[in-house]
């Protein structure tokens, strides 16, 4: 486990590496830099001073060296766009909203698209089947920025049911602020398509799992329907989902561009946006860092739920889904 | 057009303020006008962009990344009249030296900052000289280069850090008087003082450049103060108790409430926003505001702002060729674009760079003709540039600077009309605003065939006809234009021969086609109708109501008015 | 038709005139089709046919475990100690399965869940039919696990299936079933997957359980060497219904319908030269367009115009023996 | 279903091929989504041919009509004044372009890569291993923006934007796939005999691994069709005057209160697009797997 647990961690490291060389090559070839203004070109004397405080003078490999100097030890800079905060300070700010936003949506998403793939495989074929099918198909058919535009146009300007954006602040919320009536639409929005596509690998493995033998066996134990599914089927088809499901939260908690920019939810995705439009390089390598550190985890993360899912996998050995 | 009561306010007001005792006052001690509803009442919501990119709220520390409800801390020490004259800010009157580079502006007496202390004209100093400091590298700062012989003395010198910020051309005679030295002779220079904030030098000093940007630090000489601020979902100002300035505010609170551009007019339907600039408004909005003859009514047009335009790579086929570039000019139907595409109430066509309503401009339509939609004109020029029917014309990319669906269309519209008249093959593509910018400062330009718009910064033909010189921002060149235009800056006391010049200039420019004119934009806000305020409501020259971005007093001018 | 009442013995298992269909796109599999046979305590009873003649059908028919749809029981009936099961609720089919019949399959390597550790699987059992605790459960299953002859038990119970070898697997399978003690074994091919050596170990353990706790077997098997060595009782499956029934010997020794005949003649025999199996021509009939008539006809060497006219009963031809054969009678 | 029923039911012996498709005609869904993919082809390269007007045409007296509001426009114009029908049209071309192209840089890239990685192992392995570990940490919406905003925003660079992330998910499955069938009989026996490897691989184990690259292909077009509409949406797409749904939906987005006509149909093309892929996709997978027959 701790030889595992090492190797995955290097592995991590490795990545992490190869992506900040990446991120930092590509990011300064791109044109125009993090300080030309809109109307003209800062004299070209005072472009140099604030390139030379920024150390945007040096050469590229020299600036890379010194960024991840400073990154290992947890200082990512300053964000050229709000010079008066740190970009630690910056990300943990917004991506607080976006890790609200994802949290809402995973538990949307993820129980609802179990729910709903449970009962669609258990009464395989019946209606029921056919209207998780038909949402599935919507989610996964209609582009969530679609969606988005659609529930604003009809549940906030037409209906003026809910509010049409925001997060948290303009709506009317309930309980300590955990549950505001400006997260619906986002939220819902943002979680038909992972829940049409989590209903549908719950659907499908829970399909494979019932054909299975030991479900047989079980039933000819004498036990009853529900504890089949509970006991046997369930555990079995976890397993698949796993592979499926892992890969989902990852995109979710690091926040959808389209979403958050439709909604005017000030998170992670949106600031990616205005970070690449402004060239703020410090902030650009903390959100590809970011995200990239949060796939390792999640990777790791899987790995070690087979374990405890499947007493077949064993840490550390190929597993190839 | 406004009610006959709102035109008669003034008078009314005037005969009001020696009869009644009853009503409230500001916290400046103002009485509010007999039709304003009280004072409790006196806040007026404004839209914020929660996705603009922002880090101050003053001028003097960045222009282009403004926080919402920028520039109600200082007063600047010009502003302008409605016909864009310039008029008294926080100084009360200006001259300049024999030698014509010598400038003197005397400040108001008593103006004060909302800690009590007096605003000198030491506060200025301390701004010019944070703004040219190498290290701050101000965005705005390639303005005073831009500007040339307007420029402050050794600007660029202390720029570049070649000599101390104490050289710079601007001096405290006395606390109330501050000189400043410009490069050369630039007789419109109190209109570029438009732009001379100040930053309280103490505050700087103490809290650096953002003190601003927390109510604790925050220290007002403008109308307005900071009492809250939530970046990214509220921020509210209230009225300046100490305020001695030019426009005492009416108003008791401005608050700025923070929501996407895409739904500031839901917003304002659903009465939780009072005003919306143009800027923010889509092309659906607009269709809905011409259909609603109430919100016609209160969509208010200051003046015409810009002007959009197309231009050339002049160094490189194809568009070396002039008559590649008349054709061209010629082959916009702008009427068309303007009554279709903006819609009438967004621009009026363009033939030239200045607008009408602007010092110079081309009122009489003498320029008119070298960019007149003429596709048949427009053939032959092609065709006598070796193209003819757009045969073998190489296809060309309108490069767009990261434009809104609404604008985008237009130059869409433009590049479909030259194409479809000429036969040729041209792709619109919308660029990144930083590649963009980068590819257009490039020598040689990287952009072959590009489109932007470009909006007053002061209200002197230079300003508009300064970007085409041979050292501005566009790479066509012609010599006689900036010989023209060298003379024309120059010239201090015969108004009517500067203006010909200006003319003469401009007549290059359109018969060379250093760009193709497509239209100048109306700048426009929707107001809603309780707002009131002759700034806004009382037409100017050229029937336009009120707040031009240059003049700034409306913030001192405008009230909520009683419910009707 | 009535089974033969010629046993002393009330039967405790009566499948009497059973029709279990399969409705597929493409048409209705009469799989089981009127099949009837019973079974007495303590008896072994083999069913024996090729592959989809309908055995296995027929046994998860009488579990109830058909999946429906596309199968479904249409007819007939089921008794268990008289008590018919096909009238039961879900849940009291529940309390039958694995209690009063228990069922082992074909399949050890797949038929235990692979999650699950092995005690744990029959402790569920157990505790499902028993009223023990969680403790007396697992110590009951591996009391079974020791019973079926399974070396260190206490820690085999802990293991997960694919840390066992097949034979392992099917003695986990076999204590599973005979957990509850039920009266019935169906033992569905049980030994089809397994190497020729742990075959016969199997089918000893089979027997040795059979005589300690007395219960009945329905054997399902496509090895007519596995029925002659270890069955009381032998019936012949083809295409869906039972084409002749006796007592093992009887059967070997005087098998009447040409089936049963084809089937003895292809078992290869060690002591003769004989280097050529007999093998029936022909291949089975499609189950959703059986032909008018005998189902064997197609294949039949005595068939004749009224083989293809009508359907042949199941007939006593001698004591204790029935055949579905107009050939048969003579 | 009982494994001998099955034996029983099916006796006719067909070969692969002949059994997937026979399963996949009898899959009513399966059908539909061939029949609106078939539908959507023969839009895009009938293009020409089918839209009433060209694409690009301008009609400076005709903006933004609403669906039958002139004969000649059944579906309205645009903002440009452009006949709609005719884009939607002409729409179908770009999205079925990128996704074709970017899917088959992918099989290009993603099955060689994969295949070698997965039946050479070692080192070669590892370091592709690595190489998709790096890519698949890149959120590759967010790698596409960074690289379209580098280059020009024409149709090869949404192209290449979505091929340099969009092989990873094709190697992954292929080196998986090779993993395991390396391992199988016939290989080990063929490599006993002494083929070349490179026959094996390209022979004997590709022709086994292509069901899965083929489905996983089936389910990526859609995918890459969401992901030019997402970059059109947020104006990191194609040039104008190409006209592609994801970018009319984007540009709506500005008209949509008031002009909706804008947005539904391209909505609904887009939908419909991704239906069918989806079915068609679903409908592969059953019939190419044969444990999916009911």
């Amino acid at each position: 486990m701790l030889i595992y647990l090492a190797q995955r961690l290097l592995a991590l490291a490795f990545v992490l590496l190869a992506v900040s060389m990446i991120v930092f090559t590509l990011m300064h070839s791109v044109p125009g830099g993090p300080f030309d203004t809109q109307q003209a070109k800062l004299p070209k004397a005072a472009r140099e001073n604030i390139e030379r405080k920024y150390g945007l003078d040096k050469p590229v490999w020299q600036q890379y060296l010194n960024y991840m100097s400073h990154a290992v030890r947890f200082d990512f800079g300053i964000p050229y766009q709000q010079p008066q905060t740190t970009v630690a300070a910056l990300i943990g700010k917004t991506w607080l909203v976006t890790l609200q936003v994802g949290i809402m949506t995973i538990i949307v998403a993820f129980g609802l698209g179990i729910t709903a793939g449970m009962f669609a495989a258990y009464h395989q074929n019946s209606w029921v089947d056919n209207i998780v099918t038909f949402f599935s198909m919507l989610g996964v058919t209609v582009p969530n920025f679609v969606i988005a535009m659609w529930f604003i146009l009809f549940f906030g300007v037409t209906r003026q049911w809910l509010p049409t954006g925001g997060w948290g602040k303009s709506g009317d919320c309930l309980c300590y602020d955990l549950l505001c009536s400006d997260w619906i639409l986002p939220v819902l929005a943002y979680a038909l398509a992972p829940m049409a596509i989590i209903a549908r690998y719950t659907r499908a493995s829970i399909v494979d799992v019932i054909r299975e033998d030991y479900v047989r066996t079980a039933r000819a134990k004498g036990l009853g329907e529900s504890k089949v599914m509970r006991r046997h089927v369930l555990r079995n088809a976890q397993i698949p989902m796993v592979t499926a499901l892992g890969t989902e939260i990852p995109n979710l908690i690091t926040g959808s561009i389209f979403i958050e920019t439709i909604f005017r939810i000030n998170g992670l995705g949106k600031f990616f946006v205005t970070s690449t439009l402004n060239r703020d390089y410090p902030m650009i390598m903390a959100t590809f860092l970011l995200v990239a550190l949060l796939w390792g985890i999640t990777f790791m993360l899987t790995d070690i739920a087979y374990t405890l899912i499947d007493p077949r996998v064993k840490l550390g050995a190929k597993k190839e889904a | 057009m406004p009610t006959r009561s709102l035109l008669f306010t003034p008078l009314v007001l005037a005969l009001w303020l020696h009869t009644s005792n009853a009503q409230e006052k500001t916290v400046t001690g103002l009485a509010l006008p007999p039709d304003a509803a009280p004072y409790a009442e006196q806040v007026l919501r404004i839209p914020c962009n929660n996705s603009a990119n922002a880090v101050t709220f003053d001028f003097s520390v960045s222009v282009y990344q403004p926080y919402c409800g920028s520039n109600f801390f200082n007063d600047p020490l010009v502003t302008f009249d409605k016909a864009l004259n310039p008029q008294p800010g926080a100084a009360e009157s200006w001259s300049v030296a024999d030698d014509g580079v010598t400038w003197t502006f005397i400040l108001h007496q008593g103006l004060m900052w909302s800690d009590g202390t007096p605003v000198t004209a030491h506060d200025y100093v301390a701004t010019f000289r944070f703004s040219a400091d190498p290290d701050h590298a101000w965005d705005f700062a390639w303005y005073y280069t831009f500007v040339d012989k307007g420029g402050i003395k050794n600007w660029d010198e202390v720029i570049a850090g070649e000599l101390p910020v104490e050289a710079l051309g601007v001096r405290a005679i006395d606390d109330r008087t501050l000189e400043i030295i410009t490069k050369g002779i630039f007789p419109p220079l109190p209109k570029i003082m438009k732009y001379a904030y100040a930053l309280q030098k103490k505050a700087l000093a103490e809290h650096g450049p953002y003190y601003n940007n927390e109510p604790a630090t925050a220290v007002s000489s403008g109308p307005f103060m900071l009492e809250s601020f939530d970046h990214g979902f509220k921020v509210v100002f209230k009225a300046n108790p100490h305020y001695k300035g030019y426009r005492p505010p009416r108003l008791a609170r401005i608050e700025g409430i923070y929501m996407s551009p895409a739904t500031y007019f839901i917003a304002y339907l659903n009465n939780e926003i009072d005003t919306i600039n143009f800027n923010d408004l889509s092309p659906a909005d607009f269709a809905t505001i011409e259909r609603d003859p109430e919100l016609l009514a209160n969509y208010l047009r200051p003046g015409l702002i810009g002007t959009d335009y197309v231009f050339f790579d002049p160094h490189n086929p194809p568009f070396d060729n002039l008559d590649v570039r008349k054709a061209f000019a010629h082959a916009i139907n702008r009427e068309a674009i303007v009554k279709s595409i903006y819609g009438e109430i967004k621009a009026v066509p363009a033939h030239t760079m200045l607008m009408p309503g602007f010092p110079a401009a081309d009122i009489t339509g003498d320029l008119t003709d070298y960019q007149r939609f003429d596709c048949g004109l427009a053939k032959e020029h092609l065709a006598k540039a070796g193209y003819p029917n757009g045969a073998d014309f190489p296809p060309q990319v309108m490069w767009l600077r990261n434009e809104n669906p609404g604008i985008a269309a237009v130059y869409q519209a433009a590049a479909a009309s030259i194409s479809q008249c000429l036969g040729i093959n041209i792709q619109v593509s919308n660029k990144d605003n930083k590649v963009f910018m980068d590819a257009l400062h490039e020598r040689p330009t990287k952009i072959a065939l590009g489109s932007v718009a470009y909006a007053i910064d002061f209200a002197d033909p230079i300003n508009l006809l300064g970007i085409w010189v041979s050292s501005g921002r566009h790479s066509w060149r012609h010599q006689r234009f900036d010989e023209i235009l060298d003379e024309a800056s120059n010239l201090i006391g015969e108004p009517a021969r500067r203006d010909s010049l200006f003319h003469a200039a401009e007549r290059i420019l359109v018969d060379d086609v250093g760009g193709a004119f497509i239209a100048h934009r109306w700048a426009g806000d929707l107001w809603r109708p309780k707002v009131r305020g002759a700034s806004i409501r009382d037409p100017g020259p050229n029937d336009t109501y009120g707040s031009h971005s240059g003049n700034d007093w409306q913030w001192g001018d405008i009230y909520i008015g009683k419910a009707q | 038709m009535p089974p033969s009442e010629t046993a002393g013995s009330t039967p405790l298992l009566e499948v009497d005139d059973l029709r279990t269909y399969f409705h597929t796109r493409t048409g209705v599999a009469k799989a089981v089709d009127g099949v009837s046979f019973d079974l007495t305590a303590a008896e072994t009873l083999g069913l024996v046919g090729e592959s989809g003649c309908g055995k296995s059908v027929t046994a998860l028919s009488i579990m109830r475990l058909v999946s429906d749809p596309p199968g479904k029981i249409e007819g007939g009936a089921i008794r268990i100690n008289g008590r018919e099961l096909l009238d039961l609720s879900d849940d009291e089919m529940c309390a039958v399965r694995g209690n009063d019949v228990a069922m082992i399959f074909q399949e050890p390597m797949t038929s235990l869940n692979p999650v699950i550790t092995c005690g744990r699987q029959i402790a569920e059992a157990v505790e499902l039919h028993q009223d023990v605790s969680r403790s007396e459960a697992h110590n009951r299953a591996v009391e079974m696990l020791r019973l079926v002859g399974i070396a260190a038990p206490e820690q085999r119970a802990n293991e997960y299936p694919h840390q066992l070898s097949g034979g392992m697997r099917q003695r986990v399978m076999i204590a599973m079933g005979l957990s509850c003690n039920p009266q019935i074994l169906i033992a569905d091919e049980p030994t089809t997957a397994l190497d020729v050596t742990v075959q016969a170990q199997i089918m000893e353990l089979l027997q040795r359980l059979q005589e300690e706790l007395g219960m009945a077997i329905l054997l399902i098997t496509h090895d007519l060497g596995v029925v002659a060595e270890t069955t009381d009782r032998a019936a012949v499956m083809y295409a869906g219904g039972i084409v002749e029934s006796a007592a093992t010997e009887m059967l070997f020794a005087n098998p009447r319908h040409p089936y049963t005949q084809g089937l003895i003649r292809s078992i290869p025999e060690l002591d003769t030269d004989q280097t050529r199996l007999d093998i029936i021509p022909g291949t089975v009939p499609d189950l959703r367009r059986l032909p008018v008539g005998c189902r064997f006809q197609s294949r039949c060497p005595l068939v004749d115009e009224h083989c293809r006219e009508a359907a042949p009963p199941l007939v006593e031809t001698d004591e204790g023996h029935q055949t579905a054969c107009w050939k048969a009678n003579g | 279903m009982a494994d001998d029923l099955d034996d029983g039911i099916d006796f006719e012996h067909r070969s692969f091929w002949n059994d997937a498709s026979r399963r996949f005609c009898r899959n009513r869904l399966a059908v539909t989504g061939l029949a609106i993919v078939g539908l959507v082809a023969f839009l895009a390269i009938f293009a020409d041919f089918l839209a009433p007007f060209p694409y690009d045409h301008a009609y400076f007296d005709k903006v933004l009509l609403e669906p039958f509001q002139h004969p000649d426009h059944p579906l309205g114009t645009d903002e440009v004044g452009r006949d709609y029908l005719s884009r939607l049209i002409y729409g179908a071309r770009t999205s079925l372009t990128v996704s074709l192209l970017v899917q088959a840089i992918a099989v290009l890239i993603g099955v060689p890569v994969g295949a070698l990685s997965g039946y050479f192992g070692g080192r070669l392995d590892f370091a592709v291993s690595r190489v998709i570990d790096v890519m698949t940490a890149f959120p590759s919406l967010l790698f596409a923006i960074l690289i379209i905003s580098v280059l020009d925003g024409g149709l090869p660079t949404i192209i290449i934007a979505l091929s340099i992330t969009g092989w990873i998910g094709i190697a992954r499955l292929t080196r998986a796939q090779f993993l395991t069938l390396r391992e199988q009989e016939y290989a080990l026996a063929a490599k006993a005999l002494g083929v070349p490897s490179s026959k094996i691989i390209f022979h004997d184990l590709l022709l086994n691994a292509l069901t899965p690259i083929l489905v996983a292909v089936s389910f990526g077009i859609p995918g890459t069709i969401f992901a030019e509409a997402g970059l059109s949406f947020i104006g990191l797409g194609i040039n104008d005057p190409l006209a592609s749904w994801g970018k009319m939906v984007g540009v709506s987005n500005a008209y949509v209160r008031v002009y909706w006509h804008l947005a539904l149909f391209p909505t609904i093309a887009i939908a419909m697009t991704m239906l069918g892929f989806s079915f068609l996709g679903d409908g592969l997978r059953d019939a190419l797997d044969p444990k999916y027959e009911e």
